[in-house]
C-alpha cells in the first residue's frame, strides 16, 4: 500500500531541480483503478517525436553541411542593403551590415550546437563519472561529492559563467567548458541516483558475490545500464547548454570572432532597440530557429526519457 | 486488495463471460425493518457502467438492478472486480467522467443522476454517504480531523465553525473515540488506523445520512479492530434508522449485519437473498466457493481456505454464456450456450444457474463432472476439492 | 588561455591622462588676446528655432547643414553659423520646474580632483562646481570664478584672482586656500595627479614654488615651462573648485566623491550610482543677480543604451540627451517633439596602426591596410549618414583643415601587391599569402562588434585577422603598453590643436605610451614645437596643414567620420545654446557634448 | 525538528564557505587582482629592483618609482600572501559586516548592494507572482479536466513556453509590447512605486512565464495523482462541490514539487535577471554583477556572489519548513 502522497520528507531527497526542463518530480499514481482508465499512455514516440527528431537531424545536416551549400557567406558585409526586409532573394532578409540573415542562421547552427554539444559531453563525462562514483562506492566518498556537487549547485550558475568568460579569450573551447563545468553538478547527481538504484540489483550483487573487482563492476556492470537514462539526457542537456550560450551571448560573452556566427549572438545584435524596431526579421528568424531546436531537443529528449522511464531528471 | 485495483484487474481482466441481460433481484418487501416506507428509499434498476479503453469497452457493472427500504442493510459481497465497488460509486457519483452509465438509480423517486448532472448541492453527504476502505487515505492528511468533520456540517447545515467543531467533537464520541475534545484538533498521522477509520464513520454521518454505503470499512484495519467497527457501524443504523449498503469480499462481515445480501460476479449479481436463507442455503456456485474461499471472523480457527481456481473473465465483450463456467465445477453444457436466467427457485432466494449447489440438478452436474474428470469448460475436477456435502 | 593583461584602475588613469594632459600640455599660446580657433562649435536646429511656430520637419539639423558652411576657411568666428536660438526668440523665459537630462555613461565620482571626467562628470558638475575659467562662444577663455588671470613675465608664472564673496553650497567662503588646497588634492590623486604633475615637477620632483598663495583671494602657479596662455588650463575638471573643509573630510571618507560640494548654482541633493542625481537650486548662488537660474531641479540619468534614452526622451520620460550614437541621432532626428543640436568639428573616429610592432612596423603594411578599408561601407552601415567622412584630424570647416589630405581609403586594388612585397619579406608574418594580424576593440558591445565585423570583412582578402575584444579598461592598458596591432579608436578635436599635439610627440613614447601608435617622428615634433611658440594664426595654420601631411604620409590613422557629437532636446527645452557667464559673455556650447545645464529653461508652449 | 535544523544550518555554513572561497580563488586564479589597483604598472617586471640588481626606470606618467608603487599596493591589499590568509582575512571582514569598497567608486560595496538588491528583489517576486498567480489556475483548470482538450492544449503550450529561452522572451515581449503597441516603458522608471511597478511588468512576465509552465506541469501532474486520492472522493461524498474539493482539499497536498522547484528556481531567477536587467535596462543586482564583471570590480562581484549564494540557500531552507506547513506529517517525521 503506497502510504501517501508525499514523496518529499523535511531532509529527504528533493526532486531535481528541472526549471526549464521538461517535468521536475514526475510520479506515477502506484494504483490503477477506474480513474486509472483516464490516462491512457499510447506506446509509440507519436508524430511531435518524429517532427522534432526530423528537425534536429535537418539542424545538423544543415550546420555540418553549410559550407558546401549554396549559401552566401554569412561574413559578408553588404551583399544586399542594410536590414532588407525577407524577399526570394533574401529569404531571411538581410541584417543591419547588409549580411544575408538566412545563411548567417544556418551557420549559426554550427555554433550553437557545437557548443552545446560540447559542453554537455564534458559535463557527462566529468559529472557522470563523478556520480557514478558517489554512487557505486557511497560513504565519505559520496558525501565529499555530493558536497562539491551541492557546492556548485549554489553558486549562481551564470555568475560563474561570465566570471570564466568574461576572464579568458572567449574562444569555442573556453565557452563551451565554461557551460561544461556547470553541467557536471546537475547530471553527476543523476548519474548518481541511478547508479544507486542499479548499484542495489542483483546482477551488480551477484558480480560482487563473484567476486569481480570493482573497476570491473563500474564497466561491465554499471555503466552500460547508467548511460541509457543519461543518454535521453544528453538532449535536454544541449537544450539547456543552446539556451545557456544565448544567455551569455546577450551579456556580449559568447563566442568571440566575426565567423563566430551564433544564433545568440545573431539575436543580440537584432535585439537592438532601432534594430528591433526598424528590421525586427534579424532577431526573430533566430529567436525562432532557436526555439525551434530547443523545443525539438526538449521534445525529443523528453519523449526518450519517458519511453525509458527516467524518473529523475536534473537541470 | 482495494477496490481499484480490482478494478484494474477488471479492465486487464481474464477470461470472456456470457452476454446477458437479466435483471437481479428485489429485496423482500414483505419482511420487517426499520423505518419502512411505502416505496423503496433506493432503486436501482438495469445499471450498466462502462469504462471506454483503447481495448474496448469494460463492462463494469452489467445489469444490475435492486431495491433498499429505508432502514434496510444490504450486504453486496463478492470478489475484486466483481463489479460491487462500481456500482458504490455509482451511486455516489464519483465515477471518472470517461464512465458510460445506463439504467436508473432513483433515490425516493428522484433520479440520482439527473440530480448529478443538475449539479445538486446539498445531496451526497447529507442524503447518501459513503466510508471508504482505507482510514489511511481517505482522511486528508494535511488537515486536522475536527476541521475535516465541521467542513460538511458548515457547508450543507450552515454552522458556524465553532458550532460544526462542537458538533465535531460530539461525533467522535458516539463513534467511541475516547477523548473527543483533543482529537478534533489532532491531524490523521497522530491516529491510528481504528480511530482513523472512526473519524471517517463519523464524518459520514455528520449530517445524518438515510443512507450509508460503506466499501469494505474494515479490510484496511487490523483484525482485531474490525469486529468493534462492524458492531459500531450497525449499532449506529440501528440508532439513527439509517439504511446501509456493505460492500464486502467476505461473506463472514455480511453475515448477521445485514437484511438481504446480494452476491456479485463480473458485473452482474448472481445471487440475492435475505440474509438468513442465503446462508442456509446457498445456490450459487459462486456463492459457495466465496464462502470457502475466505477466513472468517467467527470462525477463524482450523478451517482451510479454498481458493477459487482460475481467474475473473474478461469483462471487455464478454461471451453469452454463464460467466462463471470457467470456474465452476458444475458447469455443463446448458452454462456455455446462454446466460443462465436469473429466477428463484424457493420464492424471493434468486440466482442465476442451471445447476444450483443443492439441488438434484446440482448434484447430478457435479457427479457428472466427477465421473468426466474436468467439467463442461475444461476444468480439471482433480485441482478443486472434494465436495462438501 | 588566462589572459595575464588585465583592466585597470590606472587603465582609468590614463584615460583621464588623455582628457587632462591635453590641456596641461597646451602651452605656449600666445595669450588671451589671440584669437582663437573654435575647436568646433555647435550648430543649432535651423532657423526654425527663431520662429514661435517651429515646424518639426525642420526642427533638427542634419549633418548635411553642417556641411554648407565649409567655404569659409580663414576667420575661424565666422565659421560657427550666427547663433539664433534664443536671442531673438521672443519668447520670456520661464522659472521653474525639472530638467530631466540623460547620459550615456555613470561616472565613478563627482570629485573633480580625484575622478576621471567624461561628458556625464562634466554635465553633473559644471552646474554645481564652478570653473575659474571657460570657453566663450568663439573658443576664447573666459575668467569664470577667477576675477582676472595675469601672466607673469614670459609666461613662467601666472597669478589668479577670485572675485570676492562667493560662498560654497557649505557656506564657506571661496578664497586662496581653496584653490590651494585643490591643487593639492588634484596632485595626491593617483589620478587626476597624472594631469597635473608633468606640469609642475622635472624628474619626478615637484616644483616647490608649484603654487604660491599670494593673498586671501590670489594665488600663483608657476609651472616649469611658460605658458601663453594658462587659463586654458583651468577650464576642464582641472579648474573646478572644491571648499578645503571638504576635502579634509574626503580624505577620511572617499565615497563623498558621489557628493561634491562647490560654488554653482545647483546642488547635489541625492545621487544613486547607475541611476540618478538629482540637483536642487541653490537659493544663495553668488551671481544669482548675474545670471539667470531657472530650473528648480536637475534629475541626471545615466543610461547607457542610447537608443533606449533616445526613446524615452520622445515619450517625455526625459528632457534632454546627449549622444554620440548613429542611432540614438537617427531616432532623435526622426522624431516629432524633439530637436537635435549636432557638433560634427570635434573629435574623429579612426582606426591606428601599432607602428613599433609586426606587422605594422612595416609602411608597406600600414598603406595595405588603409587602401584595404572600405571606409564606404562603415559610413554607410555604421554611421548610417549621421557623421561626414573624415580626412584629416581636422573638420574642413575649421580653419586648421587641410584640403589637400584626403584619406586613401577604398582602394583595394593597390593593397594586393604591397602585401605581395610585404609577405615576400617576411614570410613569417604571412599566412597563405596574407598578412596575419590582430584587430583589438572593447566591449562587450554590439556596435563594436558591428565595427569589427565589417572592417574585418574588407581586410580579409589581404589579412588574416584575429579578433581581440577587450573588456574597456583592459582596451586602453593593452593600447598603452603597445600590445595590439590595429585598433578603432576616438580621439583630437580640442578646441586648439596644439592641446592634440601629446598624443603626436615623441616624448609621449615609453613604456606607458599616449602617443599610441608609437609613432615618433622628430620632424613632426619639430613643426608642433614651432607652432607653439608663435602668435602667428597665419603661420600655425600653415604648420597644421604640414603635420596633417605628416601624419597621412605615415599611415598610422585610418580616418573614418568626424564624430557627431548631439545634443537631443525636446521642443519645449529652451536656452541649451546661448547661455552667458557672470562677465555677459556667451558660452561656447556643446563642446564635445559638454552643455551647462544651469542656464536652460521649460518653455510653456 | 531543532536536529534537523542544526544540521542544516552546519551544511548552510558549510556550503557558503566553499561558495565565497570558490568566487574568491576564481578571481584571483583567473586575474591578477594587482592590476585593479596599479593597473598597467602590473604588468612591470619588477623582481630586477627588489632585489636591488636594477634600477627603476619610472614611466613618465608615474613619477615617483613605478615598483614602488606596485610594493605598496601589494602590501595594502595583502597581495603579498598567498590565497588562503588573504580569504580568511577577507572572510573575517565580511563576518564583521565589512563588505569591502568598490575598486570602481570606492563606495561601501554594501551600500551598492543595498541600492540594487530591492529592485531586482521586486523583479523576482513579480516574476514569481505571475509564475503562481498564472500556473495555479492554469495547473488547477488542466488537472480538472485531465486529458480534456484545454488540458492537451495546456501540454503543449508549457512545453512550448519552457522551451523559449528568456532573452528570446523579452525581445519578443519588448518588440511587441512596448515598440510594436506601446503598452510598457522600453526601460525601469522609477518615478514612485506605480510606474517601478509597471514598469517591471514586462520583465516579470518574461522571466515568470516559463517558470509558470514549469510550475503548471508538476502541480497538474500532482493534483492529478492526488485527485485520484480516497480523500478527495471522500470529500466529494460529504458532496462538496468540485471547486472547494480541489482548493480546500487537493491543492495544499498537491503543491510540493511546485515548492520544491520553487526554491531551487531562485537560482534560475538570478541568473535569468542578469539576462532580463540587461534587455529591459532595470539597474539591479544583476546588471550590477554583469558591470562589476567587465570592470573587474573584484569586491562588488564577491560580495554579490555571497549574498545570492546565501539568498539561494536560505530561500531553499525556508522551503524546507515550508514542507512542514503544507504536510503536518513531516512536523512529526
Amino acid at each position: 500500500m503506497k502510504p501517501a502522497n508525499q514523496p518529499l520528507g523535511a531532509g529527504g531527497v528533493k526532486p531535481a531541480n528541472q526549471p526549464s526542463g521538461a517535468s521536475g518530480v514526475k510520479r506515477r499514481s502506484s494504483r490503477g483503478g477506474a480513474d486509472g482508465l483516464d490516462e491512457v499512455k499510447p506506446r509509440r514516440l507519436g508524430l511531435g517525436f518524429w517532427l522534432a527528431a526530423s528537425w534536429v537531424v535537418a539542424i545538423v545536416a544543415a550546420s555540418l553541411l553549410a559550407p558546401v551549400l549554396p549559401l552566401t557567406d554569412p561574413t559578408d558585409v553588404g551583399v544586399g542593403g542594410p536590414r532588407l526586409p525577407p524577399s526570394r532573394d533574401w529569404f531571411f532578409g538581410t541584417d543591419s551590415l547588409g549580411r544575408d540573415v538566412f545563411s548567417r542562421t544556418v551557420y549559426g547552427a554550427r555554433i550553437s550546437l557545437a557548443v552545446g554539444g560540447f559542453a554537455i559531453g564534458f559535463g557527462m563525462v566529468f559529472g557522470g563519472g563523478l556520480g557514478i562514483l558517489a554512487g557505486f562506492f557511497r560513504g565519505r566518498l559520496d558525501h565529499v561529492i555530493g558536497f562539491v556537487f551541492f557546492v556548485l549547485l549554489s553558486f549562481p550558475a551564470l555568475v560563474l559563467a561570465i566570471l570564466i568568460t568574461a576572464t579568458l579569450d572567449r574562444t569555442l573551447l573556453v565557452v563551451s567548458l565554461t557551460l561544461g563545468i556547470l553541467a557536471i553538478a546537475p547530471v553527476g547527481r543523476l548519474a548518481r541516483a541511478t547508479t544507486l538504484v542499479y548499484a542495489e540489483r542483483e546482477f551488480v550483487a551477484a558480480a560482487r558475490v563473484l567476486g569481480a573487482r570493482r573497476g570491473r563492476i563500474i564497466v561491465r556492470e554499471l555503466l552500460p545500464n547508467v548511460l541509457i537514462p543519461m543518454g535521453a539526457l544528453t538532449l535536454l542537456g544541449m537544450a539547456v547548454t543552446v539556451v545557456a550560450e544565448g544567455a551569455l551571448a546577450f551579456l556580449g560573452l559568447s563566442v568571440a570572432g566575426d565567423d563566430a556566427i551564433s544564433w545568440g549572438k545573431m539575436i543580440v545584435d537584432g535585439a537592438q532597440l532601432r534594430d528591433l524596431q526598424q528590421a525586427p526579421h534579424v532577431a526573430m528568424f533566430p529567436i525562432t530557429a532557436m526555439f525551434l531546436t530547443v523545443l525539438a531537443l526538449n521534445l525529443v529528449g523528453d519523449r526518450i526519457r519517458e519511453y525509458y522511464d527516467v524518473r529523475e531528471l536534473a537541470f | 486488495m482495494n477496490d481499484r485495483l480490482m478494478d484494474a484487474q477488471i479492465r486487464e481482466g481474464a477470461s470472456r463471460g456470457d452476454r446477458y441481460r437479466e435483471g437481479a433481484s428485489r429485496a423482500d418487501r414483505g419482511r420487517e425493518g426499520a423505518g419502512r416506507g411505502d416505496r423503496p428509499l433506493l432503486e436501482v434498476h438495469d445499471l450498466r457502467v462502462r469504462f471506454p479503453t483503447p481495448a474496448g469497452a469494460v463492462r463494469a457493472v452489467d445489469g444490475v438492478s435492486f431495491d433498499l427500504w429505508p432502514g434496510q442493510a444490504l450486504g453486496i459481497v463478492g470478489e475484486s472486480g466483481s463489479g460491487k465497488s462500481v456500482t458504490a460509486r455509482t451511486l455516489m457519483n464519483l465515477l471518472p467522467r470517461t464512465a458510460r452509465v445506463d439504467g436508473d438509480v432513483l433515490y425516493e423517486g428522484r433520479d440520482v443522476r439527473a440530480l448529478a448532472a443538475a449539479g445538486a448541492k446539498h445531496f451526497w453527504g447529507v442524503e447518501m454517504t459513503m466510508v471508504f476502505q482505507d482510514p489511511m487515505t481517505s482522511l486528508n492528511p494535511v488537515k486536522k480531523v475536527g476541521e475535516q468533520i465541521a467542513e460538511a456540517l458548515r457547508y450543507h447545515l450552515g454552522q458556524s465553525r465553532g458550532e460544526a467543531l462542537a458538533e465535531a467533537a460530539d461525533l467522535l464520541g458516539q463513534v467511541g473515540i475516547p477523548e473527543p475534545a483533543r482529537r478534533v484538533g489532532q491531524y490523521p498521522h497522530e491516529l491510528s488506523g481504528g480511530l482513523r477509520q472512526r473519524v471517517v464513520i463519523a464524518m459520514a454521518l455528520a449530517c445524518r445520512p438515510r443512507l450509508l454505503i460503506a466499501d469494505e470499512p474494515t479490510t484496511a484495519v487490523d483484525v482485531t479492530v474490525q469486529k468493534h467497527l462492524l458492531d459500531l457501524l450497525d449499532r449506529l443504523r440501528a440508532e439513527r434508522e439509517m439504511a446501509m449498503i456493505l460492500i464486502t469480499h467476505d461473506l463472514g462481515v455480511a453475515k448477521g449485519r445485514t437484511d438481504d445480501v446480494a452476491v456479485m460476479y463480473a458485473g452482474r449479481i448472481v445471487e440475492l437473498a435475505d440474509t438468513v436463507s442465503l446462508f442456509a442455503d446457498m445456490r450459487h456456485p459462486y456463492t459457495e466457493a466465496l464462502l470457502r474461499s475466505i477466513p472468517r471472523i467467527d470462525d477463524p480457527s482450523g478451517h482451510r481456505l479454498d481458493p477459487i481456481g482460475g481467474r475473473p473473465p474478461d469483462l471487455i465483450d464478454p461471451p453469452r454464456r454463464c460467466s462463471f463456467a470457467d470456474r465452476c465445477r458444475y458447469a455443463q453444457r446448458d452454462c456455455l450456450e446462454a446466460v443462465p436466467e436469473f429466477a428463484g427457485l424457493e420464492g424471493l432466494h434468486r440466482f442465476s444457474c442451471n445447476h444450483p449447489a443443492g439441488t438434484e440438478r446440482g448434484r447430478a452436474a457435479l457427479a457428472a463432472n466427477q465421473a468426466a474428470g474436468r467439467n463442461a469448460a475444461g476444468l480439471s475436477m482433480t485441482e478443486t476439492r472434494e465436495e462438501i456435502r | 588561455m588566462i589572459r595575464s593583461h588585465r583592466a585597470s584602475r590606472a587603465g582609468l588613469a590614463i584615460l583621464v591622462a588623455l582628457g587632462l594632459l591635453a590641456a596641461a600640455c597646451g602651452g605656449g599660446d600666445d595669450g588671451e588676446t589671440a584669437p582663437d580657433a573654435g575647436g568646433g562649435q555647435a550648430t543649432v536646429g535651423g532657423e526654425a528655432e527663431a520662429t514661435p511656430e517651429p515646424e518639426p520637419a525642420t526642427e533638427t539639423a542634419p549633418a548635411e547643414e553642417e556641411e554648407e558652411a565649409p567655404g569659409d576657411l580663414t576667420a575661424p568666428t565666422d565659421t560657427v553659423p550666427p547663433e539664433t536660438e534664443e536671442v531673438t526668440v521672443e519668447e520670456e523665459p520661464q522659472f521653474g520646474g525639472t530638467l530631466r537630462v540623460a547620459v550615456e555613461a555613470e561616472s565613478d565620482g563627482l570629485n573633480p580632483t580625484a575622478n576621471n571626467f567624461a561628458v556625464s562628470a562634466y554635465v553633473a558638475t559644471y552646474p554645481v562646481i564652478e570653473p575659474v575659467a571657460y570657453w566663450d562662444v568663439n573658443g576664447n577663455w573666459i575668467p569664470h570664478l577667477a576675477e582676472s588671470f595675469t601672466k607673469i613675465g614670459d609666461g613662467s608664472s601666472w597669478q589668479l584672482k577670485l572675485r570676492e564673496g562667493i560662498l560654497f553650497h557649505d557656506g564657506t567662503e571661496l578664497d586662496a586656500d581653496d584653490l590651494v588646497a585643490t591643487f593639492q588634492a588634484q596632485l595626491a590623486s593617483p589620478i587626476v595627479g597624472l594631469a597635473v604633475r608633468p606640469a609642475y615637477s622635472v624628474d619626478g620632483v615637484l616644483k616647490e614654488d608649484a603654487i604660491t598663495k599670494i593673498d586671501d583671494y590670489t594665488v600663483q602657479y608657476s609651472p616649469i615651462r611658460p605658458y601663453g596662455a594658462f587659463p586654458r588650463m583651468v577650464t576642464s575638471q582641472l579648474g573646478q573648485v572644491v571648499p578645503s573643509e571638504w576635502l579634509a573630510r574626503r580624505a577620511e571618507d572617499p565615497s563623498i566623491d558621489q557628493m561634491p560640494v562647490g560654488t554653482g548654482p545647483y546642488m547635489i541633493e541625492s545621487r544613486i550610482q547607475d541611476e540618478v542625481t538629482v540637483l536642487v537650486k541653490n537659493p544663495n548662488y553668488w551671481a544669482a543677480d548675474l545670471v539667470d537660474v531657472y530650473l528648480d531641479r536637475i534629475e541626471i540619468y545615466p543610461i547607457t543604451d542610447s537608443v533606449v534614452g533616445a526613446e524615452r526622451l520622445i515619450a517625455g520620460d526625459i528632457d534632454v540627451m546627449i549622444t554620440s550614437s548613429s542611432e540614438a541621432i537617427l531616432t532623435l532626428r526622426e522624431a516629432d517633439g524633439a530637436r537635435t543640436i549636432e557638433n560634427l568639428r570635434s573629435s574623429e573616429d579612426f582606426a591606428m596602426l601599432n607602428t613599433q610592432a609586426p606587422p605594422f612596423d612595416d609602411i608597406r603594411a600600414r598603406q595595405a591596410i588603409t587602401f584595404a578599408t572600405n571606409r564606404d561601407a562603415y559610413l554607410s552601415l555604421i554611421r548610417q549618414g549621421t557623421s561626414p567622412p573624415a580626412d584629416t584630424m581636422f573638420h574642413p570647416d575649421l580653419i586648421w583643415h587641410n584640403p589637400d589630405v584626403v584619406q586613401e581609403t577604398s582602394q583595394p586594388d593597390r593593397a594586393g601587391p604591397l602585401v605581395d612585397a610585404y609577405c615576400g619579406d617576411f614570410p613569417d608574418n604571412c599566412t597563405d599569402g596574407k598578412i596575419n594580424m590582430e584587430l583589438q576593440y572593447s566591449g562587450p558591445s554590439v556596435i563594436q562588434t558591428r565595427i569589427a565585423d565589417l572592417l574585418i570583412d574588407s581586410w580579409e582578402d589581404y589579412f588574416n585577422v584575429t579578433e581581440q575584444e577587450l573588456l574597456q579598461d583592459d582596451h586602453i592598458v593593452q593600447v598603452a603598453i603597445g600590445q595590439y596591432n590595429v585598433v578603432t579608436w576616438r580621439q583630437f578635436g580640442e578646441p586648439d590643436p596644439d592641446f592634440d599635439t601629446v598624443w603626436l610627440e615623441c616624448a609621449s613614447v615609453g613604456f606607458i605610451s599616449i602617443n599610441w601608435p608609437r609613432d615618433c617622428d622628430p620632424e613632426r615634433d619639430a613643426l608642433m614645437y614651432e607652432q607653439r611658440a608663435i602668435t602667428d594664426l597665419d603661420r600655425r595654420v600653415e604648420i597644421w596643414h604640414q603635420i596633417q601631411q605628416n601624419m597621412r604620409d605615415s599611415y598610422t590613422y585610418i580616418f573614418f567620420n568626424y564624430t557627431n557629437w548631439t545634443v537631443g532636446a525636446r521642443d519645449n527645452i529652451r536656452g541649451i545654446c546661448g547661455q552667458r557667464s557672470p562677465d555677459g559673455a556667451e558660452l561656447f556650447c556643446n563642446n564635445q557634448g559638454r552643455i551647462w545645464l544651469q542656464g536652460i529653461w521649460l518653455s510653456q508652449e | 525538528m531543532i536536529g534537523f535544523v542544526a544540521r542544516r544550518a552546519v551544511t548552510l555554513v558549510l556550503v557558503l564557505l566553499a561558495v565565497t572561497f570558490l568566487a574568491f580563488a576564481a578571481l584571483n586564479v583567473l586575474g591578477d587582482p594587482l592590476v585593479n589597483v596599479v593597473g598597467a604598472l602590473a604588468e612591470k617586471d619588477c623582481t630586477e629592483v627588489y632585489a636591488g640588481v636594477a634600477e627603476d626606470q619610472s614611466t613618465s606618467l608615474n613619477p615617483s618609482g613605478d615598483c614602488e608603487i606596485v610594493a605598496q599596493a601589494r602590501a595594502e591589499y595583502h597581495l603579498d600572501r598567498p590565497l588562503a590568509p588573504r580569504y580568511f582575512l577577507w572572510l573575517s571582514d565580511l563576518i564583521r559586516g565589512d563588505f569591502g569598497t568598490s575598486f570602481q567608486n570606492n563606495q561601501p560595496v554594501g551600500e551598492v548592494l543595498r541600492e540594487k538588491f530591492p529592485k531586482s528583489l521586486l523583479l523576482m517576486a513579480m516574476a514569481q507572482a505571475v509564475a503562481l498567480g498564472v500556473s495555479i489556475p492554469w495547473g488547477v483548470a488542466s488537472a480538472y479536466r485531465a486529458n480534456r482538450s484545454f488540458d492537451r492544449a495546456s501540454t503543449i503550450g508549457s512545453f512550448g513556453l519552457l522551451s523559449v529561452p528568456v532573452f528570446a522572451m523579452g525581445v519578443v515581449l519588448l518588440y511587441l509590447f512596448t515598440l510594436r503597441w506601446n503598452i510598457f516603458p522600453s526601460a525601469f522608471d522609477d518615478a514612485g512605486l506605480l510606474p517601478r511597478l509597471w514598469s517591471l511588468v514586462l520583465p516579470a512576465v518574461t522571466l515568470g512565464l516559463p517558470l509558470a509552465a514549469a510550475y503548471q506541469r508538476l502541480l497538474r501532474t500532482d493534483l492529478i495523482t492526488t485527485l485520484q486520492e480516497d480523500f478527495v472522493h471522500m470529500a466529494r461524498a460529504k458532496g462538496l462541490t468540485p471547486v472547494r474539493i480541489m482548493f480546500r482539499h487537493a491543492l495544499r497536498p498537491s503543491m510540493f514539487s511546485m515548492v520544491t522547484v520553487f526554491g531551487l528556481n531562485t537560482g534560475t531567477l538570478i541568473g535569468g535577471s542578469l539576462v532580463v536587467e540587461q534587455i529591459f535596462g532595470i539597474p539591479g543586482i544583476g546588471r550590477e554583477i554583469v558591470t562589476a564583471v567587465i570592470r573587474d570590480d573584484f569586491p562588488v562581484v564577491l560580495a554579490a556572489v555571497v549574498v545570492i549564494a546565501v539568498g539561494f540557500v536560505v530561500v531553499n531552507f525556508l522551503v524546507d519548513l515550508l514542507y512542514s506547513w503544507l504536510d503536518p506529517r513531516v512536523r512529526a517525521a
